[in-house]
């Protein structure tokens, strides 16, 4: 599913970002990614998303290569690899209901079915009555949740999730989390880079821990300490 | 594959919520287009009045009123004798007369005179503009026939030179300005577009592919294209008429183009260019971006 | 020093961000601002920064009555009242000095006096290799590192901080909090918007619910349930 | 209080920073500025070619050149004696001489002639010009002492007509082309800021005054303005030199427009405008995104 072998990122500034990484990560499994910040957990997900060429080593994503990646290739990893981001990334122009349905219409489904999904998972994060705002008149946890809702809506095989209950208040951040769970036990892979060791440690999950841009440990139904 | 209409929509959905930089563009396409607008139509005009004048480069004989048929055949056969002469014409007074009131229609012209007061008239083209001088007083002598000679004697090369020059600096002009228009149209439409590149990373982020995030943008750039080329188009056809009208008022002989074939190839020729440029424009500013 | 009454906010959407909010703080004082998301924390900031007017009610802050604010005296009211944006709002096109050396020129500071403030700052902050890298190079948790340093480099006398360990590990986010609590010793009044339940119930400071945009409860030593 | 330096480094790093959007601006500004540049420069050309042709309406009498002082004030005795005369000049062969070679000191004239084929003309201006033609069919008698007469007959009130409605036009169109090119202009710097209005908000939000914040966007402006027109000025003037001198090589006798101050008001206000559009559009621009 993935594959990571000795993979590393230098930026252009002399910064390792991932640095001799090694990680392989079956169909199905949850995975929690801890480390300090600047530890190189969004790079991680940057590399695997496509966003950032992994400057040494492999890394396989489903079926691509992607040190090899062809520039038709990556809109199509990225319908299989749903990621949310860190700073959310919502087209600031349209509504969350546009939002969310853009990576429908992407998909060319049809209206009604759009109309259908976009309702559904609105009600699964709990902003229905939100859907015809534009992003800027939200608050950071409910840009958090649409943005929850844009990365799960068209049922990747692949989510990375970056830090996705930051902005959340405790009872909020766990019923996300419940739902990754629920969506983990449809076969969808999931990675989770957080910082709320309250999670890590009730959800009893894989967790890899990143230092520096290395992994420094990687164990199952690990915890936070 | 989504219809040709959602892409429409969407690009309708940029357009709208980009409010005032969709305004700024559309002002600037439509100023350009204008201005180019206004110098086709003043070169063309330009270039029939140097036309004008130096086809009216010709020996014009203006006939008594008192004389016979058979004075005009002899006369003519006597202007035939001439080794310089290219070209005879006969104008009938009546026919000068409709011709001049057709021309001058938009006018006054017809309103206060209403008996022809032109005279038959002979018209004489030579061979060789240097030898005119010495035909006209050759022909002076045939006072029995000839009321008046009108010809334009030593401007003639210097009006043709005066044409051509105009002619040439116009066109040069003209070129120069439909590269200028060119680059400000697509700058803007770039910069319009530059301004949402956010937008357009985003777009990729959730996996949509080049040609989708790229149709919208497309179409925004032909939207504003047709808009701003219509905007431009209306309200040239409209100044230029308004202002064409008076100065023919003011001077009845000067002979503007009015409902011509080339006024409104101008007009169709500026919103194909408009079109295209919107289009070409903003083609290759989201290519740009989209890399 | 910060006194509000009967405070309400009601957006363009009808929607209310405060609902008749009453709440008095006095210089000095250390007050968490807790509650679940869209609760009204951000807007409360917001009207206390001067961003958004409020539609009813009083809100005075140090010398400024809010309701009747002149374009004049924002600028004047932002350079006493630092803020932490929840959504960090650095200067994309300013490396990390110029962004927090930006707050000091706007106070007219002569050249060396900013050199050693911002370097002094980056270094309680832990990001002074970082200096000269644009935000955009930056980690979520350093970008949220150089927002609480811009916002405490000229010492304000209030600070508002909206969230600031959303995007930390525990360690930095507890160090984080040391540091607000030695700057509220230097008498600055501090408030904080957060969701971390674990440092509201270890700090033991003033805690102040809100709920739908109104005031739940105000506890001193308050805790996070 | 910060020194102007500082706002002018601030504006200095706005300027790198936004790099391709520099560019565009700067381009477009440049354009626009050029395009009004070659447009006042025709103008000025149109009307000096039709003064030029108005000027020469007039009756010259070449003189031969076998003749006496003597026959030459005789003969300007008879010319006074005419009722219609207005103004008689004479001017020597050597003078003209001098003047012609002066005035195309830039052309290859004087390299391929080297004795001065000019005689000795009379130059009659007329209070009527219907009455050109009756003058010289008198003045033609006197051989003795005429060589050649050329004038221009009944060209010449279309001629006068022509110059008037080329002025009109003309400077019409400078000034929509004015206006034009304020437009883009303003639009192209207001295009710019706006899609930095979000480092303005942040600005504000940090305590800044909206002086702050404005001065460099000022100083962008201006130095847009500046470097904007110098390019626009620089082209102008390298190409019109080049053209002109182009144009005067093809047709000697044209009369156009060489280091006149003319040239260099056009030049002066040209980087004038710019300079004053690209201030005018940033402070309303930076005044707007701050409101
Ligand atoms: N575009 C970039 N150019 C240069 N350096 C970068 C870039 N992006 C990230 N870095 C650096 O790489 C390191 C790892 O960053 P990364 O964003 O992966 O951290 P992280 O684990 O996600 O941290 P956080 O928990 O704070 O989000 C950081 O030190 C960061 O400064
Ligand atoms: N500009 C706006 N226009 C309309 N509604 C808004 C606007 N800003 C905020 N809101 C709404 O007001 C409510 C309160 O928002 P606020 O940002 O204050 O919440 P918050 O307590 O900061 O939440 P979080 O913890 O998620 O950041 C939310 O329901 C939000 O949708
Ligand atoms: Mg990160
Ligand atoms: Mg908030």
């Amino acid at each position: 599913m993935i594959a990571i072998q000795s993979l590393s990122k230098l930026y252009d500034n002399d910064c390792y970002g991932l640095n001799d990484v090694s990680l392989a990560i079956d169909q199905g499994e949850f995975v929690f990614l801890v480390g300090p910040s600047g530890s190189g957990k969004t790079t991680l997900f940057n590399v695997l998303h496509g966003r950032e060429r992994p400057s040494s080593g492999r890394a396989q994503v489903l079926a691509y290569e992607l040190t090899r990646l062809l520039a038709d290739q990556l809109p199509v990893l990225r319908r299989d690899v749903g990621m949310i981001f860190q700073d959310y990334k919502l087209l600031p122009k349209r509504t969350v209901y546009e939002n969310i349905a853009f990576v429908l219409q992407v998909l060319h489904y049809k209206r009604r079915r759009i109309h259908q999904l976009v309702h559904q998972v609105l009600d699964l994060v709990g902003l229905t009555n939100k859907a015809h705002d534009y992003p800027r008149a939200l608050s950071g946890g409910e840009q958090q949740r649409i943005c929850i809702a844009r990365a799960i809506v068209h049922q990747p095989r692949i989510l990375l999730a970056d830090e996705p209950t930051g902005n959340l208040d405790p009872d909020t951040a766990w019923d996300i989390m419940q739902l990754l769970g629920k969506i983990n036990q449809r076969k969808t892979t999931i990675i989770v880079a957080t910082h709320d060791w309250r999670i890590v440690n009730k959800m009893r999950r894989r967790v890899v821990r990143l230092m520096n841009g290395s992994v420094v440990s990687d164990t199952i139904m690990g915890h936070y300490a | 594959m989504p219809s040709l209409f959602f892409f429409i929509r969407e690009a309708a959905i940029g357009l709208r919520r980009s409010g005032l930089m969709t305004v700024l563009s559309l002002c600037t396409l439509a100023v350009s287009m204008l201005v180019l607008g206004f110098f086709l139509l003043f070169t063309v005009n330009v270039n029939n009045l140097a036309d004008f004048f130096v086809s009216r480069l010709e020996i014009r004989v203006f006939f008594r009123d008192d004389i016979t048929r058979r004075d005009k055949r002899d006369f003519h056969t006597v202007v035939q004798g001439f080794d310089t002469v290219r070209e005879v014409e006969f104008v009938d007074k009546a026919v000068a007369w409709e011709t001049l009131k057709q021309q001058y229609s938009g006018t006054q012209l017809t309103r206060y005179i209403d008996k022809n007061p032109l005279p038959d008239t002979m018209i004489i083209r030579v061979t060789d503009q240097t030898k005119i001088q010495a035909m006209v007083s050759k022909l002076e002598t045939y006072t029995t026939v000839v009321d008046d000679i009108v010809y334009g004697g030593y401007i003639t090369e210097r009006i043709q030179l005066l044409s051509k020059w105009l002619r040439i600096s116009g066109w040069g002009f003209n070129a120069l300005l439909l590269l200028a228009t060119l680059m400000i149209i697509v700058n803007t439409i770039r910069l319009t577009i530059m301004a949402r590149h956010n937008e357009v990373e985003i777009m990729q982020l959730v996996g949509a592919t080049r040609w989708f995030i790229r149709w919208p943008f497309v179409i925004e750039g032909f939207v504003l294209g047709v808009v701003g080329s219509t905007v431009s188009v209306v309200m040239l056809k409209f100044s230029y008429d308004a202002v064409a009208k008076y100065i023919q008022q003011q001077f009845p002989f000067m002979p503007l183009i009015f409902n011509s074939p080339i006024l409104w190839w101008i007009y169709a020729g500026l919103f194909i260019i408009g079109t295209v440029l919107g289009v070409m424009g903003a083609y290759i500013s989201i290519s740009r971006t989209l890399e």
